[in-house]
């Protein structure tokens, strides 16, 4: 596809000018003067630029960490619209919602153009040479105890670039931090199987249960499951898939369920031990754990009836394989790890470790193997600004000030640090109270490598290139930021690299063979890399097999009644905001929330039974409060949500970042208790107990849905109908 | 020879009546009852033609005219227009749909009735026309007048037919 | 001159149409849902906004209900009032159903909304007055009308995202009303291509940009004439005919296993979108 | 009985008090006008608004697409109906009291057709694009869509408004004689004159001018009945439950002649007052117009009653869903203020003592068009607030004060309109109410005749 002669980078620059040309019309951000060294007519255009026909490039998604490889159009060098990567194991071509508002992260009006330093609470545009002068004063002479990295997830040369930096300090405070990330699974995985993520095969399952894990919405990896679920659902030998979805609220996936069951927060465990108990095929040690555990007392504590319970347990028992996952749901309490292990002990009474869950492989470069971020992260680093150990802070990749549970205080925790340093794209909430703050390339300006966690078929390394020219003279790659940095410290190691894009280049080609290259002349393998967008390879396999002994796996009674805080927060994750970081992206404010179409605010989802208790109805301004502190939202009447717990979404509220984003919503992560996974040590997100009361204000709730409220009204729109009734096999 | 024009005002019709029957009973030289005699009055009033042998009117004959034309005219116009879709259809309906077309043919048939009627009455009643040489604007108050044309000889014999039946007033002007 | 024309053609002029002698060759584009794989997640209405050049409207004009999401994901509840939705929901992706008999293409006063010799239901904005009365009459109320000037409002397209928009696709002025095109853009560009190599459009060179995304494949798309195309054998798997009010389903007794249907049949639009029964599980 | 106007009277002073309407007007005539531009004011100001910012700003919305925009022009179209209508049909009838009323009567026609038309105007969404809609061959070799019912609507208008105003001018130019022989020099004399295309009052004239006016008026009365019939078709021929009746036509007729009797006899009291018209718009005259108003009324809502039987007895369950929604919904309100108006209050018009009681027929015949106008809307909105897709069932979208802005302007046009009318033109017939007296006066003689031969 890519002539090898040409060099890309001079390429992409008549590539940005042309856009720039054609975007002179409309936007003032590109003046006749830029690049036009590099003009060049289209009368005699390169052979890679045809006037008026889109130009397909590949690379990855930086949307989240799902590592889903895309295929950008670009016309006249400007891209336009983010098509899925037919050749990625992960997405074979598909995209989410979230991956496609990708352009509007790249466009964006509010994104950050100059670095930035504080001048009282004013930020004052300063040069690039200055910040990284400032940088190399502020950290003369600290010690590595005393330097603190806050990253999100981080993988590929990336993570090794700046591991090397943080070694030049000997700091080991690197800390990992993603809001939203299954911590606890991954513990409680490594405990039962030895492997943190091992691979779901949903597509091989007859039966899928699930409690609590988004696997169409927003868990680990998305799009790769929702094909999978669409196989699932096609099913082996027109044998279609069942998928029992338990949670407390429902979440997309649960809304896709056969059955859908309402469990009383926190006591899935106490369900996955009903369902071995009733099964009754457990021996050993494992019967002993769950003899108590018989219909009556399961239904008691749970709230599921005993009838389901059996149903479950005799359709398991009759479709085999089937797969069984824990989900955030499950996690989110001070015991999430007993209620995984208990849900993992279920997959391995099911026989089906090994089937369904199943070895996966990793990358044979342990340096650029993912750091999955989690909450534990945020929580040591907390500590350490409280006990002021910090001098100096880096932030990249994630947003504290906005997703730290209120009870933490981080705001006021990270002004104990004494210089602190944030890689932004928006002057988001972290950004705000940074020191300096450090333009970034946007994901599509950017180049880099990355690994996702979750490894669908094969291992795989994602490569990332710039789909157009910088659309802002003054931002920077974090990889080159990082590379500059490093030259401060190893001046002699790095100085042989031009920029980010030569250290990548080198990196790779220097373990071609490895990648499976061999057989290419450098250039025609970096071309062929930069084609595909990924590198296919074999890596270490390591093996599941369950080892965790079921015996010591205790589960709290359920929670007792609280008179002062009588019901559960649940955060909502919703597929398009996730934990807010993209909230600035139109698409995704508007695009309606699917379960309650609600768009461009936070809402209250709250049982029918229960508002009817209270008085409430929907529109009415409702005030949460927990020990922490008290959000008002609008109140909507969701029939999906357990009486006892009320739900908000996360990622609204945003007091800073942009125009799209402040002021829409609130952010219940403000009111969040800091309770914590006894054995991981994880966040528990679930744990949450609030009281609600009407403040008496009421709102049109904004929303797709109609005054028909999800009725068809008797019309027939949406029909559905039973297995037994329909012949699958039949279709084509 | 030189002509005449004479304009008698009565205050009722029946005064008017007896005249005209006078003059018609007496034949009077160099005077034609039927082309030379004209009745105005305020009101529309039928026996005025009665009395004046019936004449003849045109306007309906215009109006059946017009009203075809008009929906001939509105139906090819239309289909015409429609022709132009032919590979746009529209709705699975045939390109040239009979019961809009009607609808509109029929408002069409009664816009050329109108109009046209119209321009025959205009035509037919001579409007817009020049002021005749005798007028009294006493005619479209409650009087009415007859507008008679002779030669100058049967001019004192009109006269006298016209006072002996109380005309309220005579005006007289040489006609050319 | 179009009246010779009338009297040359008064035979085809007064045809019916869907015509027994096939009248769309050799395309007729229709789709296929599976409301079984549609998981809701919105994907495809992103992807809309993405190559059609959407505008987002912003929270008070959606509260005013002005949005214009071209495909909208409705959601459903059932009706049996049980204390929990314990089946799940139902999702049902809207757009232009592209009728065959369209409602809004009879009322148009200037005939800017038109059925397209390969099956489309095409609107030209130019043409357009802006009298509503096509959205006034469609059944299923997927036509968006432009309440504001989108392109001068605020914060629709606000400088560097100008350069978003996709230059296939027109950026619609204020006072004229838009739809789903089933990707126009990208249908003549396939037919252009294909028309220079001398063939017709083969199944996967035209996708739309909703059935692109779709990561759980609920949509398919395709020329449904080409036997080739899975379109086409969906539909006739299903057992569902274009010109038909009444299919092969509603016709047997005690329901069938057949999955098809066309929403709002009995009002003879004669939809080109194929619906597959959302299926859920009896054993559970 | 009482007569319907003295034969006595000179048609001398008939012409003197006709005439004497037409003098330079009185301080409240120019409060009015001042009043009704002040009103048509607001009206262009919210349509210059509403041009520059988008259809927005009326607060409409999808789906609710149409609002009091069409409500309101359906409201004109149908005040014009009695105007003509009646004139016409009793002319034929030869009920010779419709002569000093049909004048002002045709002229209201003329008017709310005007009025009506400017609804189209500011409901289109793109103003400056709307020749597109126009029949003529152009360059851009597009005709319109003749299958739209706005098409028909269009043509339907266009052939009523030219015919009434034919119909007016050619029922108008012996008067314009009078007038013309009456005027001193100046704008007026030369105005009549030019107006009165020489009109003498000659056999021939009146010969021609009797069939012509005939004629006419034969056209009318079909032409009448088509166009509100085929504004009905506008949503009688759509799909939209609630709009898909069959019984849409002559219901629509029915409440066109309605509102059209009732806006007469509003203008009926007005001018008899203003102009001191008590000798020809006499009270047996009002009291015939009530009647037949009261008459209408009841066929109106005998109308209503079938439409929605037909639905509720109908298993098309989405037409019984606006049925029901326009009882107990957002609008229920306006739809029992509709029957109330409507059908409750003009059975006062029933009793004697009240056909000829001034002030209660003002305010009565106000109401009955307040029904009217609540009828047209309780038409249009509810069917988009509540149609076949429950989806989208109501944003329930309330009109701006855009909407009521132009809405109110409307009438304000409307009065300017007939203002400048009556003050430029005779309103009432002088020649036909000499007609009258005197064919009154020659029956009474030929009473006095039989009389005295009896003597004998």
């Amino acid at each position: 596809m890519i002539d090898s002669s040409f060099d890309r980078r001079d390429f992409l620059k008549v590539l940005g000018w042309s856009g720039a040309a054609v975007a002179l019309g409309g936007c003032g951000n590109t003046s006749i003067e830029d690049g036009r060294e590099t003009v060049v007519s289209y009368s005699e255009p390169a052979d890679y630029v045809i006037p008026g026909i889109g130009v397909y490039y590949n690379s990855t998604c930086a949307q989240c960490d799902a590592g889903c490889s895309i295929n950008g159009r670009v016309r006249e060098g400007r891209v336009l619209k983010l098509e899925g990567n037919p050749d990625s194991t992960i997405n074979r071509g598909k995209m989410c919602g979230l991956g496609q508002a990708g352009v509007q992260h790249h466009y964006n009006p509010d994104r950050l153009r100059e670095p930035l330093l504080r001048k009282g609470d004013q930020g004052e545009p300063i040069t690039w040479d200055k910040a990284y002068a400032l940088i190399a004063e502020k950290m003369k002479g600290v010690s590595g105890e005393e330097i603190a990295f806050l990253s999100g997830g981080i993988s590929g040369h990336l993570k090794a670039l700046m591991g090397n930096y943080l070694d030049s300090f000997g700091c080991k405070n690197h800390f990992a931090y993603e809001a939203v990330a299954p911590g606890v699974m991954r513990a409680a995985n490594k405990k039962s199987y030895g492997v943190a993520m091992p691979r779901f095969s949903i597509n091989k399952a007859k039966v899928v249960l699930s409690f609590g894990a988004d696997f169409l919405g927003s868990w680990v990896s998305p799009v790769h499951f929702s094909q999978q679920y669409a196989q699932f659902r096609k099913g082996v030998d027109g044998q279609r898939g069942v998928l029992i979805q338990v949670e407390s609220k429902m979440t997309l996936t649960g809304a896709n369920a056969d059955r859908w069951l309402a469990i009383r927060p926190g006591t899935e465990g106490i369900l996955a031990l009903g369902i071995i108990n009733a099964l009754g095929t457990a021996t050993g040690e494992i019967a002993a754990v769950v003899k108590d555990y018989d219909r009556a007392r399961v239904s008691r504590e749970t709230g599921i009836t005993p009838g389901q319970i059996d149903k479950i347990a005799a359709l398991l028992k009759l479709r085999s394989p089937s797969l069984v996952l824990a989900g955030s749901a499950a996690e989110g309490y001070a015991h999430g790890s007993q209620n995984a292990a208990a849900i993992n002990l279920l997959n391995h009474v099911l026989g089906n470790i090994g089937k369904t869950v199943e070895a996966c492989e990793a990358v044979p470069f342990p340096q650029m193997i993912p750091t999955t971020g989690n909450t534990a992260a945020l929580k040591s680093l907390n500590d350490g600004l409280v006990a002021g150990k910090y001098k100096v802070l880096f932030c990249y990749g994630a947003n504290p000030v906005f997703t730290a549970p209120g009870a933490l205080k981080f705001k006021e925790n990270m002004a104990k640090a004494g210089f602190k340093v944030a890689f932004a794209h928006y002057l988001d909430e972290t950004a705000l109270q940074a020191d300096l703050v450090l333009p970034l390339d946007s994901a599509l300006e950017d180049w880099g490598t990355q690994v996702p966690e979750y490894l669908a078929t094969c291992a795989q390394i994602n490569v990332q290139q710039p789909l157009m020219e910088k659309l802002h003279a003054n931002t920077r790659g974090m990889g080159d930021i990082l590379l500059d940095l490093l030259k401060q410290r190893r001046a002699d190691e790095y100085k042989g690299y031009e920029d980010y894009y030569a250290y990548l280049r080198t990196a790779l080609l220097n373990n071609k063979n490895a990648l499976g290259g061999g057989k290419f002349d450098d250039d025609t393998f970096w071309n062929e890399t930069l084609t595909q967008g990924l590198i296919k390879l074999e890596g270490p396999v390591s093996a599941v097999s369950f080892r965790a002994n079921a015996v010591g796996l205790k589960l709290p009674a359920p929670a007792e009644e609280n008179a002062q805080y009588p019901l559960h927060l649940i955060p909502g994750v919703t597929a398009s905001l996730r934990d807010g970081r993209h909230a600035n992206q139109p698409w995704l404010q508007e695009s309606p929330d699917p379960l309650t179409t609600i768009v461009w605010d936070s809402w209250v989802e709250i049982h029918p039974k229960k508002a009817a208790e209270l008085h409430i109805a929907e529109g009415d301004i409702i005030e949460i409060t927990s020990k922490t502190g008290s959000i008002r939202a609008q109140a909507y009447l969701f029939p999906g949500i357990h009486p006892d717990a009320i739900s908000v979404p996360l990622g609204r509220g945003h007091e800073a970042m942009g125009r799209y984003a402040k002021g829409y919503g609130v952010n219940p992560f403000q009111i969040m208790d800091a309770v914590y996974d006894r054995d991981s040590g994880e966040l528990a997100m679930h744990e949450t107990r609030v009281r609600i009361s009407k403040t008496g204000q009421r709102v049109i709730v904004v929303k797709d849905e109609g005054a028909a409220g999800g009725l068809q009204m008797g019309r027939k729109i949406a029909v559905r109908v039973s297995t037994d009734e329909v012949d699958l096999s039949e279709e084509a | 020879m030189s002509q005449r024009h004479l304009l008698a005002l009565f205050s009722n019709f029946d005064e008017a009546e007896a005249v005209v029957r006078e003059l018609r009973s007496a034949s009077i030289k160099g005077f034609n009852v039927n082309d030379d005699l004209t009745v105005k009055s305020p009101i529309e009033h039928p026996e005025v033609e009665e009395f004046l042998g019936n004449k003849p009117v045109y306007v309906q004959w215009f109006t059946l005219g017009g009203a075809l034309m008009g929906g001939l005219l509105g139906f090819f116009l239309i289909s015409g227009a429609q022709a132009n879709f032919y590979a746009q259809l529209k709705g699975g309906k045939p390109i040239v749909p009979f019961p809009p077309n009607f609808v509109l043919t029929y408002e069409m048939f009664i816009l050329g009735g109108v109009f046209i009627s119209i321009l025959g009455f205009l035509i037919c009643a001579g409007l817009p026309a020049r002021r005749s040489p005798l007028y009294s604007a006493k005619v479209s108050e409650d009087q009415i007048g007859i507008l008679v044309k002779s030669d100058e000889g049967a001019a004192g014999t009109l006269k006298a037919i016209f006072s002996k039946h109380n005309a309220l007033e005579i005006q007289e002007e040489a006609g050319k | 001159m179009s009246v010779t024309n009338l009297l040359e053609n008064w035979a085809q002029f007064r045809h019916f149409h869907p015509v027994e002698d096939n009248p769309h060759d050799p395309y007729k584009w229709a789709m296929s849902i599976d409301l079984d794989a549609c998981t809701g997640c919105n994907a495809c209405s992103v992807a809309c906004y993405a190559e059609n050049n959407l505008p987002v409207v912003g929270k008070e004009k959606f509260a005013h209900g002005q949005v214009m999401h071209w495909m909208r994901i409705e959601r459903y509840w059932d009706e049996d009032g049980r204390e929990f939705p314990d089946q799940g929901a139902q999702f049902l992706p809207m757009m232009c159903q592209q009728c065959e008999a369209a409602p809004c293409e009879t009322v148009c006063p200037v005939a800017a909304t038109n059925h397209t010799p390969d099956g489309l239901n095409s609107q030209i904005y130019n043409r357009c007055i802006g009298s509503r009365y096509c959205s006034a009459n469609c059944p299923f109320k997927v036509r968006y009308f432009n309440w504001y000037d989108y392109p001068t409002t605020d914060n629709v397209w606000p400088a560097e995202m100008t350069q978003q928009l996709n230059p296939d696709v027109t950026v619609r002025g204020k006072g004229v009303m838009e739809k789903c095109t089933f990707c126009v853009q990208r249908i003549s560009a396939a037919k252009v291509t294909a028309k220079g190599e001398g063939r017709t459009v083969r199944e996967g060179e035209v996708q739309t940009a909703c059935q692109q995304a779709c990561p759980t494949n609920a949509i398919s798309f395709g020329n449904l004439i080409d036997p080739e195309a899975k379109v086409h054998k969906q539909w006739k798997a299903q057992q569902v005919e274009l010109d038909k009010e009444e299919q092969a389903k509603d016709k047997e007794e005690g329901g069938s296993d057949l999955r098809g249907y066309r929403i709002f049949e009995e009002l003879r639009p004669y939809p080109s979108v194929m619906y597959l029964e959302r299926v859920r599980e009896s054993a559970i | 009985m009482e007569k319907d106007i003295r034969e006595d009277i000179a048609w001398a002073k008939i012409n003197g008090d006709v005439l004497k309407s037409l003098e330079n007007p009185r301080r409240l005539y120019w409060v009015i006008v001042f009043v009704a531009l002040a009103a048509f004011g607001v009206g262009v100001g919210c349509e210059i608004y509403q041009y520059n910012v988008g259809m927005g700003v009326a607060n409409l919305n999808n789906p609710q697409v149409w609002g009091l925009y069409i409500a309101t022009f359906i409201f004109w179209i149908g005040m014009s109906h009695s105007g003509t209508l009646l004139s016409a049909i009793l002319h034929l009838m030869h009920a010779d009291w419709r002569k000093p009323i049909y004048r002002f009567a045709e002229a209201m026609t003329t008017f709310s057709l005007m009025t009506a038309g400017l609804f189209v105007m500011v409901h289109i969404g793109r103003l400056w694009q709307v020749y597109y809609s126009l029949p003529y061959p152009n360059e851009r070799g597009i005709w319109p869509n003749f299958q739209s019912p706005l098409l028909w609507d269009a043509m339907a208008i266009f052939t009523y408004l030219s015919s009434s105003i034919i119909f007016l001018y050619v029922g108008m130019i012996p008067d314009l004689a009078i007038c013309r022989d009456n005027m001193h020099e100046g704008w007026r004399k030369k105005l009549y004159t030019l107006l009165s295309l020489g009109w003498e009052g000659t056999d021939r004239q009146w010969r021609n001018f009797r069939v012509t006016y005939l004629t006419v008026a034969c056209f009318l009365i079909p032409l009448a009945v088509s166009v509100h019939s085929i504004v009905a078709s506008d949503f009688a021929m759509s799909q939209q439950p609630g709009w898909h009746v069959t019984s849409f036509p002559p219901y629509f007729v029915a409440g066109a002649l309605y509102s059209g009797c009732a806006a007469i006899i509003t203008l009926f009291i007005i001018l008899r007052y203003v102009f001191k018209f008590e000798e020809y718009m006499t009270l047996p005259i009002l009291k015939k117009t009530v009647r037949l108003t009261f008459a209408i009324a009841m066929v109106w809502t005998y109308l209503n009653a079938v439409e929605f039987a037909s639905v509720w007895y109908s298993h098309d369950s989405a037409s019984k869903d606006v049925l029901i929604q326009k009882m107990t919904g957002a609008y229920a309100f306006a739809w029992w203020g509709m029957i109330f108006c409507g059908s409750i209050v003009p059975l006062v018009l029933a009793f004697k003592r009240f056909q000829t009681n001034i002030p209660v027929l003002l305010v009565v015949s106000l109401l009955l068009n307040l029904g009217m106008w609540l009828e047209r809307w309780m038409i249009v909105s509810p069917t988009f607030s509540h149609g076949y897709y429950p989806w989208t069932w109501d944003h329930d979208q309330w009109p701006s004060l855009v909407q009521w802005g132009m809405v109110f302007g409307s009438f304000g046009w409307f009065t300017l309109l007939f203002m400048v009318f009556c003050k430029v033109f005779p309103s009432v017939s002088m020649y036909e109410v000499k007609e009258m007296v005197y064919h009154r006066s020659l029956h009474l003689k030929k009473g006095h005749k039989t009389a005295e031969q009896g003597a004998h």
